[in-house]
């Protein structure tokens, strides 16, 4: 390259010069060390990373993964860069109050004296039926059963809903109808000694990557190890999968039966389990009904794998062979999210999945568990536990079952028989409902405008007059706030304290790090002073701050058989975590539930190994469930499956991740995932505008041209607030669990 | 002439002004250095008036301190090279 | 000036007194030194000058460095795309930051391992210094995009291979 | 030496476009005479001789080579043919991302990596560790499967 002698000396005189600073580098960035380190949990997904939070000057300065948690110090993407999303500037300071069609700034007391004042018209007007809250599995556990007590005992509205409704009903569904009780037996732990991952409906990769990474270095370290994917793209995930079936989407639980079939064929099962501790069991006429193995074996008769193969179109021996690895392993761990969950069949496909476990015995021992992940980090113990949805009271209870209420009523200290019998609507029907039989709604730390499916439908509702909406956010450009008529600002993730519960039945404790900006308040605080303002009983909220509910939750928690008494403040401060059940104080916490030794709600000299203590009989069931379609199936004018999913740069709607530069960059917008087939059929070019419409409305999106959607299936993320892909989505619901079916419905696709 | 070079230590606020207002001197190349916040100034100049040189950066309003960090003299003394 | 030239070839004088032969070997080890300074400077080591290197404005649409890097940097994009940090999605701006610096991440086309490293490695960090001492970096020994996971078929990674 | 000329004959790079046979030392002595030219030559032929007499040539690592010999691939010598930096050696248009890279080379937009052999390796030659990259493939399909 031409350069004359005198350029060369100046080049060597910069580089000179940089050497230099390239030593100072480190010296600065070390000066720029946080002062504390305060502990805390991710804000993020439900695997509910332990986090270091690096204070300086009372701001965050830098976060970094907990040693002592189960994450062992690691972090995602999203977690390493959490301290961009709480320095952001774009957070609410000062309540809001609509007037004249725009959000002003108003006083605290204006902002609860309003909002107060028209729950409380609400009330006496048209009764508790038209007063709801929508919750999260973002919400402090303190804050939903706060919320969950107001509502249910002190204004005796069982309209308590959640966005775990959209997420995670479906495997509650799948656990207590099979086990009798919520949550998943295993542990994180179990991956470190599974030798077969059956991963069905997830990409633990993108949305889970720090299991992922457990789950992969547990395959690096044994190459015995054998992983087998089942979902429609080829994901991250799917990338170390040793089989990955490429299903048609809603075809699994042909597949997951087939699977069983060949397992009794193979006489792959484990008779001595399953003939002591499973009942079989089959709805007739919406019943449940007794069954026996020969029955069992009976309906599998029909799923052969080359049944099952056309279904699903994979082939029969990848079917054959998938059973196989999954029933000869020496352990075998399921993980699922999603893909099995936001679907009208999503409490069947939870229960056959927990079929495989039980018939081939592949539960309760280190590593073999089924395993739901869970996409928030607080639905587990903010919502399911606290049972802070529209049919459920705390610890497991139902609102239909009197003696359960009566139990809730003696432990609140209510009059006999004072709680409202009948559950409340679940969230679609809720947000059906409002401006209509529902009045009044209070939303707490969701973004409900852009997350729930067939959005269109329901923003229709949330813009009527006739609505009152208060909702508690931290930020500012949530789209939920369009409709809001007061707004509270909230304290956001470390600037309170309180107890998230993750996907392993872990109970941590974020400790407060940092102070939060403007008027913004903690959410417990929010609540106590609307509860008191709409005139619930002071007895029943004799509470001052997150940690008082704490204290009586804990002493709640004994009388069920989610018993974490054991885990006080004191305790959760010091360690990084525990997992329940932990009813003393001097208890580790439990890796594996239903098991004799391991467990504590199993008796030390109960005569069995396994107990399954939820259910009457002790034993867990084994289901028979039928293949049935989704419910929108694509056909000749809309003749593609549209899913939708996550990014691993993304969280959900947004509101957070896209605080990040670095993330905002990275996707700045929504696009379409088309398979290379049909690109080339339909002329698409990658980048190019395509166009999906479905029944329910229609979206252009950028494309990208790939292998990753089998053919016949388009994908396309949902936290791009300004193409709101779930105005697309169905909305149709799971009989059971009420959780719609984001994952499938039929699409046109063409170019725009 | 002799080149030299220099690193000037600013504050990350001041970083875009001190580098304009370098960038118009006609014998300095400037490279700006995002962590820390500095700028490496290479200068052609006799080495005579680099200490004034050096007295000039330290004024630029913005400019936290200045360190030199390399000299070349040799054409000075053989009078030829310089092109 | 002609002061300079004096003290020069007074030292010269003062080392070769009385022993002139000397001057020739020491021509010839001057000769050499420049020779050798040039090829070393003119052609350095690998020519990756990264410490000029600038990214330029990247779009909207480019937004993914990975989709582009594919291509302009295929090698090293492939050795991401195949290494742990692939594999685990641990993408470009995680360590790099953004080209145009506005990011969260200072942009570095080498980042700075001590701060980089040090959010999710920070035990494993603290283990290697009690166990070694202090040490220069990391990549040295863990390759940040070579630590294989896949194209070794989940086999010992590059970096055990080599200290073999 | 073998290997190497087995290598460029098999790469994109035997032929310039005329299909006259391309020689080692167009591209990696420096075409213009001076003293890059001088400089380079010399110590090139003189490790040359060296290695011939004293080195063991079966043994090289290639890993290390390939970075040293890529400071002597001028690119100079590679403009003397590609004269466009936006069109292929074939006369079409390069993709937008080589464009882009191509533009931060020449300064316009961002400042890219100083030679064209930093980014664009294994032109000529394909070592068996280089091989699995994908962007070799096409090369590699024309090396026997074995050996070196």
């Amino acid at each position: 390259m031409g350069c004359t002698r005198r350029e060369f000396i100046k080049y060597s005189a910069a580089m000179a010069a940089l050497t230099f600073l390239g030593y100072g580098c480190g010296r600065k960035e070390a000066e720029a060390t946080p002062d504390t380190w305060v502990k805390g949990v991710c804000r993020f997904c439900g695997t509910g990373c332990g986090v270091m939070v690096g204070v300086r000057n009372g701001k965050v300065a830098m976060v970094k993964g907990d040693p002592n948690n189960h994450n062992k110090g690691m972090l995602c993407l999203k977690g390493a860069l959490l301290a961009s999303v709480i320095n952001s500037p774009d957070r609410l300071t000062t309540p809001l109050i609509r007037k004249g069609g725009t959000l002003v700034k108003a006083t605290w007391e204006e902002a609860l004296d309003l909002t107060a004042t028209r729950f409380k018209q609400t009330l006496e007007q048209f009764g508790p039926k038209a007063v709801a809250y929508y919750g999260s599995g973002q919400a402090l556990t303190e804050e939903s059963y706060l919320a969950n007590k107001i509502f249910k005992a002190g204004l005796k509205s069982n309209n308590v809903d959640g966005n775990p409704r959209l997420c995670m009903a479906s495997a509650v569904g799948g656990y207590v109808s099979t086990f009798g009780k919520d949550e998943p037996m295993g542990s994180y732990e179990d991956m470190d000694s599974a030798n077969c991952f059956f991963i069905i409906g997830s990409n633990t990769s993108e949305c889970h990557p720090i299991l992922f990474r457990r789950l992969a270095a547990r395959k690096q370290s044994d190459p015995s190890v054998k992983i087998i994917v089942v979902d429609p793209r080829l994901t991250n995930t799917a990338r170390i999968a040793d089989l990955h079936l490429p299903v048609v989407p809603g075809t699994d639980l042909a597949l997951m039966n087939a699977m069983a079939h060949v397992i009794f064929n193979e006489e792959l099962d484990d008779s001595k389990f399953h003939g002591k501790y499973v009942s079989f069991k089959a709805m007739v006429d919406g019943k449940p009904v007794e069954k026996s193995l020969e029955d069992y074996r009976t309906f599998l008769a029909d799923y052969t794998p080359e049944k099952a193969a056309a279904i699903c179109s994979v082939p029969a021996e990848s079917i054959v062979q998938a059973a196989k690895l999954f029933a000869n392993s020496s352990a075998t761990m399921s993980l699922w999210c999603m893909g099995l969950n936001q679907r009208i069949q999503g409490v069947w496909a939870n229960n056959l999945v927990h079929n495989l476990h039980l018939i081939t015995g592949k539960i309760c021992k280190p590593g073999s568990t089924s395993f739901s992940l869970t996409g928030q980090p607080n639905a587990c113990g903010g919502v399911r536990d606290t049972g802070s949805l529209a049919h459920l009271l705390p610890g497991g209870r139902l609102i239909a079952n009197q003696e359960h209420r009566n139990q809730m009523e003696e432990i609140w200290g209510l009059p006999k028989d004072s709680l409202n019998p009948a559950p409340g609507l679940f969230t679609t029907a809720m947000f059906a409902a409002l401006g209509d039989t529902v009045r009044a709604m209070l939303v707490l730390c969701t973004n409900p405008a852009q997350s729930l499916p067939n959005v269109k439908k329901y923003t229709a509702n949330l813009k009527k007059s006739t609505k009152f909406l208060a909702i508690i956010e931290a930020f500012a450009d949530a789209e939920t706030l369009k409709y809001a008529d007061v707004v509270f600002p909230a304290a956001f993730w470390c600037e309170r304290e309180g107890v998230y519960g993750s996907g392993e039945r872990r109970y941590c404790l974020i400790e407060k790090a940092v102070a939060s900006p403007g008027e913004a308040r903690p959410s417990v605080n929010i609540l106590l002073d609307l509860a008191t303002r709409m005139g619930v009983d002071p007895k029943l909220i004799p509470f001052k701050n997150s940690a008082d509910i704490w204290e009586e939750w804990r002493e709640i928690s004994a009388k069920s058989a989610y018993n974490f008494k054991g885990m006080t403040r004191e305790r959760l401060r010091k360690t990084s975590g525990l997992l329940w059940p932990c009813p003393t104080e001097d208890h580790p916490g439990t890796k594996i539930r239903y098991s004799r030794g391991d467990d504590p709600m199993v008796p030390a000299d109960h005569p069995d190994k396994y107990f399954f203590y939820g259910n009457p009989n002790g034993r867990a069931n084994v289901w028979l469930r039928p293949h049935k379609p989704a419910a929108e199936l694509p056909d000749a004018e809309y003749p593609f499956i549209l899913t939708t999913g996550r990014v691993i740069d993304q969280w959900h709607t947004g509101t957070m991740t896209n605080k990040v530069p670095e993330i905002r960059k990275a996707f700045p917008a929504a696009f379409v995932e088309v398979n290379q087939e049909d690109a080339k059929r339909l002329g698409i070019a990658n980048g190019d505008n395509v166009r999906l419409d479905t029944r329910r409305g229609s979206l252009v999106l950028s494309a990208r041209v790939g292998e990753v959607c089998r053919p016949g299936l388009v994908f396309a993320p949902f936290y791009d607030a300004q193409k709101l892909v779930n105005e697309l989505t169905v909305d149709a619901v799971d009989e059971a669990s009420k959780q719609p079916e984001f994952k499938i419905c039929a699409v046109r696709v063409s170019k725009a | 002439m002799a080149i030299a070079s220099f690193i000037i230590h600013t504050t990350r606020q001041d970083l875009a002004g001190v580098k304009a207002s370098l960038s118009q001197r006609r014998d300095a190349t400037i490279l700006p250095w995002e962590s820390p916040p500095c700028l490496v100034a290479v200068i052609e100049r006799p080495s005579k008036e680099l200490e004034r040189v050096e007295r000039e950066f330290k004024a630029t309003p913005g400019v936290l301190s200045v360190a030199t960090a390399y000299l070349n003299i040799e054409d000075e003394l053989g009078g030829e090279g310089a092109k | 000036m002609k002061k300079l030239r004096q003290f020069f070839t007074d030292t010269l004088n003062q080392i070769t007194l009385g022993r002139k032969w000397l001057i020739i070997p020491m021509a010839l080890a001057v000769l050499a030194l420049a020779y050798f300074s040039y090829l070393s400077l003119a052609f350095s080591g690998t020519r990756c000058t990264w410490g000029q290197a600038q990214h330029g404005e990247v779009t909207d649409a480019q937004s993914d460095c990975y989709a582009c890097h594919k291509k302009v940097t295929p090698k090293i994009a492939q050795d991401w795309n195949e290494s742990k940090h692939g594999m685990l999605l641990v993408k470009c701006y995680v360590c790099h930051g953004l080209p145009d610096g506005k990011g969260a991440v200072p942009f570095s086309a080498k980042p700075d391992a001590k701060v980089a490293c040090q959010r999710c490695h920070a035990p494993a960090i603290e283990r290697m210094y009690t166990k070694f001492g202090v040490r220069e970096g990391c990549n040295s020994c863990h390759g940040f995009h070579t630590n294989s996971l896949h194209h070794d078929a989940y086999a010992k990674s590059v970096s055990k291979q080599k200290a073999e | 030496m073998k290997r190497y000329e087995f290598e460029l004959k098999r790469s994109s790079h035997a032929v310039d476009k005329d299909k006259k046979p391309i020689t080692c030392e167009q591209c990696h002595i420096p075409r213009r005479a001076g003293i890059d030219y001088l400089v380079v030559k010399s110590y090139l032929g003189v490790r040359d001789l060296a290695v011939h007499f004293f080195g063991d040539t079966k043994d090289l690592d290639r890993r290390n080579m390939q970075l040293v010999a890529r400071r002597f691939v001028s690119d100079d010598n590679c403009r003397q043919c590609h004269q466009d930096l936006m069109l292929t050696a074939k006369g079409k248009s390069i993709s937008p991302e080589g464009k882009k890279a191509h533009e931060a080379w020449l300064g316009k937009d961002g400042k890219g990596r100083r030679t064209c052999a930093g980014c664009h390796s294994n032109m000529a030659h394909l070592p068996k560790f280089d091989r699995r990259y994908a962007v070799n493939a096409a090369f590699a399909a024309k090396l026997p499967p074995e050996g070196e």
